[in-house]
């Protein structure tokens, strides 16, 4: 048992997951430049439909990502996560065409009622595991989903909401002007970014592994592993629900087609696509699965078998998201090298 | 919402007739796709999301027969044997390979295949809609039982649904296969152990499983309009069913399929414009408050 | 990758094939040089479940394409159409539209989607200006709404509200004939649906105010089973049945029916059953099913209309759709406003094309006019008649009267609070 | 001071345990020993809540605790470690503490900060160090030894700092020399922290060696009490063993 035969000197690296001041501030500076670099783009290209494969990958990115927080940081797959992209869409594209009031009041208030919506039916869901969870997650999408169709006096049904989404300047920021939508979509996606990988990082982000990988130990350590379960689906739900504001604003609507549980399918898809453990994996699987679609359906209206090959080939050939293959081929090549 | 024709309707001996048939007859074609993926669940723990192109294929497949040799006959069995094969050699091929993968990989394959084979079908079929058209036998006037109207062709549905439920129930509880089926379902190592081949096992349940969708899709491809992608709303709804009666459960299966149609048809009659909602919302009601199924079992 | 084979190398042979990828991907963002060439870019609907529909479009705007190409194209410029797929969802719809527009370079738009699709490409024609003419969409909304309205953006389809004006007229007087009171509607439950049969039964009333509405079943667009439908529609008895289901959906509707051999037992009004994907796939079609004409070759009954139907089917071997005429139209009117315009120029065309009458095969009187106010084609043939179930499977179509659709259309705007 | 009062508890007509009175004194080493089935890990079960008792007390110091959720009767000091080591797979054993640390802290709802929070850093140290944990800090807890696991799952509940510590079979599953590292390690802790544990263990050899006193369980009662030798003379604990051994060599 020579395991067990503790303080053999092993050399002290700084461990993972222990911070020092200048990873503190790592995050906040990639994102700057990040930002830096996207925002600036206009400069360099009059492409607009860079910036609109840019603002489509805001929203799906701010989606796919908070998808994450519960698929790859808490356990929970969630197959309904769409109904808050949807809910998005829809409560802010709702309020600024009948009470028009400025724009940042109404995301405001799609995120409050985003919060509350989330609340009530994870309170519910929350409660169930594994696949059951997947199961009435999905059964909450499609009754919204049926919901949206049904009350068209308000929804406007299967038409979707008609007619434009008003966007009245604000603080000099005109989201009708594609250039100053493009800047707005880059700073919500940035900043969702820094505020989810925040998340991860926190002591909270911790609490959700924990759960992940063993809820039970977790509740016997003082986790009230509920709470910190709805905690995440309600803070997930808040960023996709931004995610469907970015695209209510590019589409100038809301569809049904958002709330459908194909977005949520998408939403998987691409964190399947570009990994679930790494936390930019689903950043990867959204750039991908939209280059993948905008180029697939430019040349074949047969998409369907060229993504499906492309799916067998991720789901039996690499068997794991791109970035979760990348990041194990240097991890591998590593150890190869220290081998030798 | 129109509560009066549901009371109207309840306090007629015709009309409760007539929509409980109409519930019966609903619920039965969609207990034939949905005890397939129940099975495949139980035996193989696979959200066989697939199933739809199996109902698909059933419905081609049995409309090309029909064509080719216009026996009716012949049609079903093409259309349940076709798939048969067809399952068999998807899961050989492909889904054995994801087993003990995490549960998305195999739901990721089965998307793939869903895109797959609805252009398949595309390409031979044709994108265009089609129909295979009632046999001349079944072109006769509907019967009248205690006031309500059942078509026969509907009465031979119910037959043929209600007789692969009995020998489904029967040949699982009390055959030798069935004894090694179910054995397989709880502890593979055992079987294997035993000698007996799993992977025959796994193939001869996928393609069960196929072979019952492809019957239902060739059940109703005389009265349905035959489309790429016309798999998918029935996989939803035979989904709900087996999440109702509990995954993996037959008799579950049979009685989810019988409320989902009869709800069907007696909230055609109450709620019009939220029939699709209410079995969603039903859907959550059951998972609530019993999330393994109304006949599903506690993992252990 | 000039390095020996050796285990690994597929895996990086397969991370340069995406970056590979990944470049001809971008190549599309580089503008191209613009040509001579005009582009005419055209989301619609290529797979799933409408698309023969988006196909049938297709197929009738490159049979007017060529011969508008051979006369000498566009104002002197060749057209070149852009044909891309929206699978039918309209955030899609809307990326492929902005698509062709900021990065194929096209300068015009046909619009051959659906509904919510072609509203939300017209908020892309309202976002960026680009001339465009919506080919399928319905919906009245769209063009009767004020609020809808902008300079760029017109309709070649039939308007919802012509239809149910003339199918409600055409029903009155059999149901005064008949002595039909006790209607039943069973419409696929989504905007057209729902608007198409409100607006039918309007003016089913109006011209016969003592017809009852006594049944409505709202099945869900595609859905697969209509057995209780069915049978609520069979309980509720009525004399008459009026529906708007389409395509695969009436076809499976009339089958499911047909068992219950409803057919027998009441007059059956399906606007849409006059459509060839629906008549020549429906193999036990019941006679007399009133029903108003979608395309049809033998209505208008003239020379030209008939000559066009056989031109399509020669060359694409099946018969044209309801898409397929109101795309034709389109490249019609577009041809004729570019050469009054002397121009192919988006803002020129469409100050041409407002007010614009032509000759056209699909014309009430010979001719259809793109009317200046709201922006909607007017004057297209439109009529009822009763099906058999061979060709010319609706022997005699009974035509409707624009004057009359006029006189109610406006009366219908105002109650709608549009003008 | 942990004053177990008629806990009970059965399964479908089974009494799995059966009106059991105890007490465990402030800073007493107990083992809880019987034969299989005896009601060992259930009556573990129902004082840390996994299970919810039918009838009776766990009084902790005065307050009763029977029927509440168990991150509440954690968070009143009984922390405990399970018979198969149960641990946090993808975390490293640093993480993994520090994690537990927070959590007996009350901040692992916190989101503004950067995990680690550098007040849980001292008491993750001194624990790893105790448990000679330290020098695999950074090993991911799945690539641990055995071994090593059941002491990340001890040293889990120790850091929580608690009054009353229960530790599921520490020696399940090791091999003879492995067992009585292990439990010198148990003893030693209960030396140093001074604080209540209650072990079960079924190697009679240590049992007797190191446990001051000793309850034998057995159908959910408690069938004796007492030292070393008071239980290895009790006729009623002979006749139990050698009957269950019986028993077994018949089946």
């Amino acid at each position: 048992m020579t395991e067990l035969e503790a303080g053999r000197a092993e050399t002290l690296v700084p461990g993972r997951g222990v911070t020092t001041v200048w990873e503190r501030y790592r995050d906040i500076l990639i994102a700057l430049i990040a930002f830096a670099v996207l925002a600036s783009l206009p400069l360099f290209t009059g492409s607009k439909a860079l910036l609109d494969f840019v603002i489509r990958c805001s929203a799906y990115g701010l989606f796919a990502t908070s998808l994450n927080l519960l698929v790859g940081y808490t356990g929970l797959t969630s197959f309904g996560h769409g109904m808050f992209f949807g809910l998005g869409a829809y409560s802010f594209g709702l309020i600024m065409q009948r009470l028009g009031v400025p724009i940042p009041i109404a995301f405001v208030a799609t995120l409050a009622i985003t919060a509350v919506v989330a609340a009530v039916i994870g309170a519910i869901c929350v409660r169930l595991k594994e696949i059951y969870f997947a199961f009435v997650t999905l059964a909450f999408q499609m009754l919204i989903h049926s919901t949206i169709l049904s009350w068209a006096s308000f929804t406007g049904g299967d038409q979707g909401l008609r007619g434009g989404i008003p966007r009245p300047v604000f603080l000099g920021v005109d989201l009708s002007n594609h250039i100053h939508l493009y800047v707005a979509s880059c700073a919500l996606l940035i900043l969702g970014l820094l505020a989810m990988r925040q998340i991860a990082q926190s002591p909270f982000g911790y609490t959700l592994r924990m759960i992940r990988d063993n809820a039970a130990r977790a509740s016997f350590l003082g986790i009230d592993v509920w709470r910190a379960k709805l905690t995440i689906f309600v803070l997930a739900a808040l960023f996709a629900s931004m995610g469907g504001m970015v695209m209510a604003l590019f589409v100038s609507g809301a569809y049904p087609e958002f709330a459908y549980w194909t977005i949520s399918g998408e939403g998987i898809f691409i964190n399947m696509l570009g990994g679930v453990s790494t936390f930019l994996g689903p950043m990867v699987g959204t750039v991908l699965l939209l280059l993948l679609n905008d180029t697939v359906t430019r040349f074949t209206e047969y998409h369907g078998i060229v993504l499906g090959i492309v799916i067998l080939f991720f789901a039996l050939g690499l068997r794991k998201g791109l970035l979760d293959f990348v990041a194990e081929w240097f991890a591998h090549r590593r150890e190869a090298g220290e081998g030798r | 919402m129109d509560l009066d024709a549901l009371a109207g309707c309840l306090s007629s001996s015709a009309c409760l007739v007539t929509q409980t048939t109409s519930g019966l007859i609903i619920g039965m074609l969609l207990f034939l796709v949905a005890v397939g993926l129940t099975l495949i669940f139980g035996v193989l723990k696979v959200v066989n999301f697939s199933h739809g192109a199996f109902y698909m294929f059933g419905a081609y497949f049995a409309m090309t027969a029909y064509q080719l040799t216009g026996s009716f006959a012949l049609a079903m069995l093409c259309g349940a044997a076709g798939t048969a094969i067809l399952g068999l050699i998807f899961e050989r091929v492909f889904m054995s390979r994801v087993y003990g993968a995490d549960v998305l990989m195999q739901l990721l394959v089965c998307y793939a295949f869903v895109l797959i084979f609805d252009d398949v079908v595309r390409i031979i079929w044709g994108p265009e809609f089609r129909s295979m058209g009632m046999p001349a036998a079944f072109q006769v006037m509907p019967l009248f039982i205690a006031g309500g109207v059942v078509p026969p062709y509907y009465l031979l549905l119910i037959g043929v649904a209600l007789a692969a439920a009995v020998v489904l129930g029967i040949g699982l509880s009390r055959s030798r296969i069935g004894k090694v089926i179910r054995a397989a379902a709880h502890n593979p190592g055992m079987v294997s152990a035993l000698g007996i081949n799993t992977g025959l096992i796994y193939g001869g349940v996928f393609a069960l499983g196929g072979m019952l969708a492809g019957l239902a899709g060739a059940l109703a491809a005389p009265v349905r309009s035959l489309t790429p992608g016309m798999g998918f709303s029935v996989l939803i709804e035979s989904f709900i069913v087996t999440v109702i009666g509990g995954m993996g459960s037959i008799l579950g299966a049979l009685i989810g399929a019988l409320l989902l149609g009869l709800i069907r048809s007696f909230g055609s009659l109450g709620f019009p414009l939220f029939t699709e909602g209410l079995m969603y919302l039903f859907m959550v009601i059951v998972l609530v408050s019993k999330p393994t199924g109304l006949f599903g079992k506690e993992a252990a | 990758m000039t390095r020996t084979r050796r285990p690994g190398i597929s895996r990086r042979s397969t991370l340069a094939l995406m970056g590979a990828g990944a470049m001809t991907v971008a190549a599309p963002w580089v503008a191209r040089a613009q040509a001579k060439t005009i582009k005419i870019g055209m989301p619609t609907i290529l797979s799933g479940r409408v698309a023969q529909l988006g196909t049938s479009s297709r197929n009738a705007v490159m049979l007017e394409v060529e011969k508008v190409n051979a006369a000498g194209g566009l104002a002197g410029r060749q057209i070149e159409m852009v044909i891309r797929d929206s699978k039918g969802q309209p955030q899609e719809a809307a990326r492929v539209a902005r698509e062709l527009v900021n990065t194929d370079g096209c300068e015009l738009l046909i619009d051959a989607e659906a509904s919510s699709g072609a509203f939300a490409v017209h908020e892309v024609a309202r976002d960026l200006g680009v001339f465009c003419i919506h080919t399928n969409s319905e919906t009245s909304a769209l063009t009767a709404d004020p609020k809808q309205h902008i300079p760029n953006a017109f309709r070649t389809a039939r308007q919802g509200v012509h239809d149910s004006i003339v199918g409600g007229s055409y029903a009155a007087a059999i149901a005064k004939a008949k002595g039909l009171k006790k209607w039943a509607t069973c419409s696929p439950d989504y905007a057209y649906g729902r608007d198409t049969t409100a607006e039918f039964t309007l003016y089913l009333k109006r011209f016969a105010p003592d017809v009852e509405i006594i049944s409505e079943s709202w099945p869900k667009l595609f859905q697969p089973d209509y057995t209780e439908v069915v049978t609520k529609i069979l309980q509720a008895k009525p004399q008459a049945l009026y529906s708007c289901l389409w395509g695969g959906d009436l076809t499976s509707y009339i089958d499911q029916a047909n068992i219950y051999a409803m057919f027998g037992q009441m007059e059956v009004f399906a606007v849409n059953m006059a459509d060839y994907t629906a008549l020549t796939v429906v193999k036990n079609l019941p006679k007399g099913i009133h029903s108003g004409n979608r395309y049809i070759k033998t209505f208008p009954g003239t020379p030209e209309n008939a000559a066009w139907g056989d031109a399509y089917k020669a060359k694409y071997n099946e018969y044209p759709t309801n898409w397929s005429w109101e795309n034709a139209t389109a490249v019609m009117l577009m041809a004729e406003a570019a050469k009054k315009a002397n121009s192919a120029d988006g803002k020129k065309l469409a100050e041409a094309l407002a007010g614009l009458t032509i000759k056209c095969p699909f014309g009430a009187d010979g001719t259809v006019t793109m009317r200046a106010e709201d922006h909607t084609l007017v004057g297209y043939a439109i009529g009822w008649g009763t099906t058999i179930p061979q060709e010319p499977y609706v022997p005699e179509v009974k035509a409707g009267d624009w004057k009359t659709i006029f006189e109610l259309e406006a009366e219908w705007k105002k109650s709608k609070g549009y003008t | 001071m942990l004053q177990i009062r008629n806990l009970a508890k059965s399964f479908g007509g089974v009494k799995a345990t059966n009106d059991v009175t105890l007490d465990f004194p402030d800073g007493s080493l107990t083992a809880v020993i019987g034969p299989n089935g005896a009601g060992k890990s259930t009556f573990f079960n129902l004082i840390t809540g996994a299970l919810r008792p039918d009838a009776g007390q766990v009084l902790l110091d005065g307050v009763d605790l029977a029927g509440r959720s168990p991150p509440e009767i954690v968070r009143h000091g009984i922390g405990r470690a399970f018979q198969v080591a149960s641990i946090f797979r993808s975390l490293t054993v640093q993480e993994t503490m520090l994690a537990a640390v927070s959590a007996d802290q009350r901040t692992s709802a916190v989101l503004h900060k950067r995990f680690p929070l550098p007040e849980t850093r001292d008491r993750a140290e001194h624990v790893m160090e105790l448990l000679g944990l330290a020098g695999k800090r950074n090993r991911t807890a799945a690539t641990l030894s055995h071994g090593d696991q059941k002491l990340l799952d001890i040293a889990l509940a120790l850091v929580l700092e608690p009054k009353v510590l229960l530790l599921d079979e520490p020696t399940a599953g090791m091999g003879p020399e492995e067992r009585w590292r292990m439990i010198d390690k148990v003893r030693e802790l209960w030396e140093s922290q001074k604080i209540t544990v209650v072990f079960i263990e079924h190697d009679m050899d240590i049992v007797f060696k190191i446990a001051p006193k000793i309850v034998v369980l057995c159908y959910g009662r408690i069938l004796a009490t007492g030292t070393p030798d008071e239980i290895r003379n009790n006729s009623a604990v002979i006749e139990a063993y050698l009957g269950t051994e019986h028993a077994g060599a018949a089946a």
